[in-house]
């Protein structure tokens, strides 16, 4: 099959939605000719005018309210934040309009707000961070994250389609660096299902976006070592599949949990307590969160290296459960 | 203070002339507001706190109706409003029941909320109508949106968004009427500049000489009104929202007025100058445009009588059918907060 | 020992503070003549005037901002939400300039933000919120929640004095309806120093704000069932004091966590993790969290009571845990 | 766009007279900030990806130096400065060495931040030289704040904060300006006009047509002045801080320039047309400088070709320095997030 990267990927599910459907729309920061930071939508303006790719001021609390507002009216708005980490400027339009809106009133909003997060792009504290587990604290936000350009696409088209307002969180880092199978036609990849991307009998390890490549490669070089890790791609924060996850530790009876986010208060604090409200009595071992330190994102590659997540973390982890 | 209270000359706008039942519809709608909002405080201050139908706080707009009557009458039924926590005079206009609102009041059922959200904090997207955000200004990039979507879709259909003189002081304003400025969007942004934001009074809100001003910074014009004249509110709102239904982009109407009671109705406002509140009293919205019905001869004593017993029979029968109601109970229905789950 | 209210015990300390610091002063909206929405501030502005009691325009992202700024100029100013639902509108302003601050830049900020928050007031959405987990997953904000008006005091002062920025979380409902002895003088209570409220021996409950005392009532009930609840009061969620909370723990090897906030993805979480991962051999039955609905905070009395964890749900959980 | 270009007529300033000196300082530092940042971009168009000293991205304030220069250098000592990103003028100005600025974007040993921040985001509390922050005008509050303590402790001192005219887009300068205008804060609002944000040209960032005449909606002074003439900026911000000193409150000077090199070292900005570039490179801020400074017989051809030779010696001695200096390695002490922990 053909392979895009991921942010290619991302960019063919626009077009095609924006295609296959008037009401949806781009909205954001450089959008316009000039295709996005990164490029994600590159060609769009050229194709559709600046009706339909809007290129706006430096105003994040408009966009999520022209999203909120836009979708209330009929449209189906497709925000972009430039980094994820500039929603803080708009965090009352999200969380106090956006996430209690159905809640209170009973109307829905079917917009996605794209948020392009993560590390690794020696970037530095302001460009980098992973601020999921604030919008999966807060009621009303549906939270997605591909892992792979499949999923990217499938997820963002399912994403549109939803009735209901999704962040959508892209990894910056897996854009031009992961590449992979995407069919050429739309498809979706429905919210609140996990994959089971690699099966394995002896450890289950819970990840999403960039981080599950490096369970991938742990999975790989474990293997030598003759321990099976079975690696759950939850995709979706919000609606999660508990089922999966819970399924795949079932027959594990070892899990660690993997992000990129800051281990404290993370999702991962939140995965690891429904295995044990779930299922107790299936821990063979106790388990085991691997996250960010708790600190902003360094800038220096050496310090940001030794603040992100590692394969040698999610090693020591395995070999641990193994033992135990 | 009194520096902001000197209202621009209006222009003579004789010319723009109101239908009759435009006039005498905003008349009952300023009475019925008023009150509506009596009885809200009234009930508040008198009964069991154990079973209270004005449940939490209420917010009134006692003296400043003429702002969220007047504005919303220009409307047309597919337009928007987005309500701030001082239109109750818009919501009636547009069509909530005071039924309606008692029963949001008490959250009983058949409220609009259900129970989950509370007093003036309630509208319905068929009607139009976008429910107030307590953090104030919170309304405004929404009404952009929704103004944005016409636009897109071709509709003529405007927005109007109020907001206070102290929310004024907040990002999202500018941000919204920045935003606004740039795409041409048909909404009206509303000031009600009622002089006090809770205890703080406008100059110490802002150094501004004229909120109003603040549109030169968005290119886009504005202008103040006296806020407690009905007609001039009609007459500068309707000439903004002609604007904006005409493609010409958005326009900042300042209503100056004069907050007559406390924050809410849980405040005895002691902090108020009252020498201010009694000048005030004398320029009441319902005396104005009551003077000025009466001039025109479009409204005869007893006509005015009339009017008075519908808007209390009206009230009456409100308050005692929410009172009728029962209280909403817990269902698995009422925790949704997705619609597709 | 004299007894104050919960929230004259907060006056006081900002009053003994004011007197006894040249420095130390009061930024708010609505602070001034009118004493703040709560009162809380009532009767500072006539001792100590419009320089130390500084009435604000509608600004949250402003009365952040000059918490940092007069902080890294010399101030120690103590900052107040008029309720914790607006930070919102601050956001960046505390995450991303405040949080990070010091490990940008090595200066640190000596400010305290009040933060009324919780619910039970029936004041719905927006005057309710626990947002203390927000802050709790970011690094960079040291966290307080005093339960008693003790604690209260104490912590405040201590906060005041504390070199760092520190989000002091006061409930509103304990305000006028909680008394209990306060010293006159001054005094400390520590940072991240979490207190044994109640010695128990069959089970640990690790808590703080409010549901301090709805763990104490269940306690008192559980008694009669022969049901002995040890009750942990965490005061400070950062620092946190794990070793309270694992010694109790340690002790009973049955807990249960309890917060007003949402439950998924709230500090509950975290705690439950901190537990697994670190005495996870003393446990002799699952752990168990209690918190909010995952919604947004109702406004009507019967349903707010019914989104709210209860005695009831204790009570419930504490039973369950007893027959494990 | 073009509307934007044209500057109110400055008044004649001659009167203040600047001293020699400080004339031929700020000509220095608008040589090295130049030479500093063209060895930016060169150092990171061709540095081995694998052992950058360029690390992450550069960004540069090319043909907008006197902005920064010239705003800088009216501050005393002991006044403070909120960076933004296009501020390296300033941070030379107000005592960062060109070692130190190189140490900072290669992540060396020494540099200010140890690494845990990168490029332009530096300064140091000591120095009063506040870092920039990623979210645009979030420095505006925290200079709010600098300033009140100032005025709180009776100190006489006055801070300046800089933006762009993308980020006067935003909430935060809003609220920052109005505040500053209730407490009449001693501080100077510098905006950048660049007229360009990223590749949002500024006619699509506001429909204002002057957005200094935002400083009317905050009832203070607002002008605009030719950001390429450093003298100009000099003037109209030493008038606006000597205001600030007395006591007098805020001013908005909004300084029209063209950002002459991409966004960032990473950006080759083909979206901004070529005519407008070459319009603006003939009125590159340090030709301005030089020929004021040549016709006012201040600098001899000599003296010229003197500064810019120490300005490069300077920069080459930065550049080896820093790539001399080992990368900073991960250590307990730089997780630390408190004073006490
Ligand atoms: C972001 C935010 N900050 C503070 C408040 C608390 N608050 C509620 S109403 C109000 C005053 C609003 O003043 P104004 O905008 O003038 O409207 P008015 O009440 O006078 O009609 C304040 C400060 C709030 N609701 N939201
Ligand atoms: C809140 C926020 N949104 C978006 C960005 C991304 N961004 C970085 S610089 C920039 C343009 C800034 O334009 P302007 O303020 O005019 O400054 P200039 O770069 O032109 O000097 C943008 C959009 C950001 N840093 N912060
Ligand atoms: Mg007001
Ligand atoms: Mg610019």
């Amino acid at each position: 099959m053909r392979e895009l990267y991921y942010g290619e990927a991302i960019r063919e599910a626009v077009r095609q939605e924006m295609r296959a459907d008037e009401r949806v729309y781009v909205v954001g920061e450089d959008v316009g000719t000039y295709g996005g930071v990164y490029g994600i939508s590159k060609g769009l303006f050229e194709e559709f005018g600046d009706k339909r790719v809007k290129n706006t001021p430096i105003s994040e609390i408009s966009i999520v309210g022209e999203a909120i507002g836009a979708s209330l009216n009929g449209l189906r708005p497709v925000a972009e934040m430039q980094f994820s980490d500039f929603i803080t400027t708009a965090m009352s339009t999200l969380f106090d309009a956006a996430a209690p809106f159905y809640f209170r009133i009973g109307a829905n909003l079917p917009f996605v707000l794209r948020c392009p997060f993560g590390g690794g792009q020696r970037i530095g504290p302001y460009h980098s961070k992973c601020p999921e587990a604030w919008m999966f604290h807060t009621p009303g936000l549906k939270i997605v994250a591909p892992s792979t350009p499949y999923d990217a696409k499938g997820l963002l088209i399912a994403a549109i389609r939803d009735p209901d307002p999704v962040i959508y969180f892209e990894h910056k880092k897996l854009y031009y660096e992961l590449k992979g199978e995407v069919p050429e036609e739309s498809y979706e990849v429905p919210l609140g299902k996990a994959s089971i991307v690699r099966e394995g009998s002896d450890i289950t390890i819970v990840s999403y976006g960039w981080m599950v490549h490096l369970a991938r490669e742990a999975a790989k070089l474990l293997e030598k070592e003759g321990i099976s890790l079975e690696i759950v791609d939850l995709r979706s924060l919000c609606p999660l599949d508990e089922e999966t996850m819970l399924a795949s530790f079932k027959k594990t009876n070892k899990i660690i949990f993997l992000h990129e986010a800051w281990l404290r208060g993370g999702v991962g604090a939140e995965l690891l307590s429904i295995i044990c409200e779930k299922a107790f009595d299936y821990l063979a071992a106790p388990p085991i969160r691997i996250g960010a330190k708790n600190t902003p994102v360094p800038y220096s590659p050496l310090l940001e290296d030794d603040y992100l997540p590692s394969v040698q973390d999610i090693l020591e982890a395995a070999r641990k459960l193994k033992s135990a | 203070m009194g520096r902001h209270l000197k209202v621009a000359a209006t222009e003579n706008r004789e010319s723009i002339t109101i239908p009759r039942e435009k006039l005498l519809s905003m008349y009952y709608y300023l009475l019925l507001t008023r009150e509506l909002e009596n009885r809200v405080l009234t009930l508040y201050q008198n009964q069991n706190p154990m079973d209270p139908l004005i449940v939490g706080k209420g917010y009134l707009s006692t003296g400043q109706e003429a702002i969220s009557v007047g504005s919303s009458s220009t409307l047309e039924k597919d337009d928007w409003f987005c309500a701030s926590h001082r239109d109750m005079g818009a919501h009636l206009v547009r069509g909530f029941t005071p039924r309606e609102v008692f029963l949001q009041y008490g959250c009983r059922e058949g409220s609009i909320t259900k129970g989950r959200d509370g007093n003036v904090h309630f509208g319905d997207i068929n009607r139009h109508m976008i429910p107030f955000i307590s953090h104030m200004g919170a309304n405004l990039p929404i009404g952009n949106g929704v103004a944005a979507a016409a636009l897109y879709k071709g509709e003529k259909t405007v927005v109007i968004a109020p907001f206070g003189d102290g929310a004024a002081s907040q990002g999202v304003i500018h941000e919204a009427m920045n935003y606004a400025g740039v795409f041409k969007l048909p909404v009206v942004f509303v000031l009600n500049n009622n002089q006090w934001a809770i205890s703080t009074p406008i100059s110490r809100q802002t150094a501004a000489k004229n909120l109003y001003e603040r549109a030169i910074g968005y290119g886009f014009p504005g202008k103040a009104v006296d806020g407690n004249n009905v007609v001039e509110v009609y007459h500068a709102v309707k000439e903004a929202t002609d604007r904006a239904r005409r493609g010409e982009g958005p326009t900042l109407i300042e209503c100056r007025t004069m907050r007559l009671t406390g924050h809410g109705t849980h405040d005895p406002a002691t902090y108020v100058p009252k020498e201010e509140l009694e000048m005030w009293k004398k320029k009441d919205p319902i005396l104005v445009c009551r003077h000025y019905l009466t001039e025109k001869n479009l409204l005869s004593p007893e006509e005015d009588k009339k009017v008075q017993e519908r808007v209390t029979a009206e009230i009456d029968d409100a308050v005692e059918y929410a009172r009728s109601q029962p209280l909403i109970k817990p269902s698995p229905e009422l925790d949704r907060v997705f619609l597709k789950m």
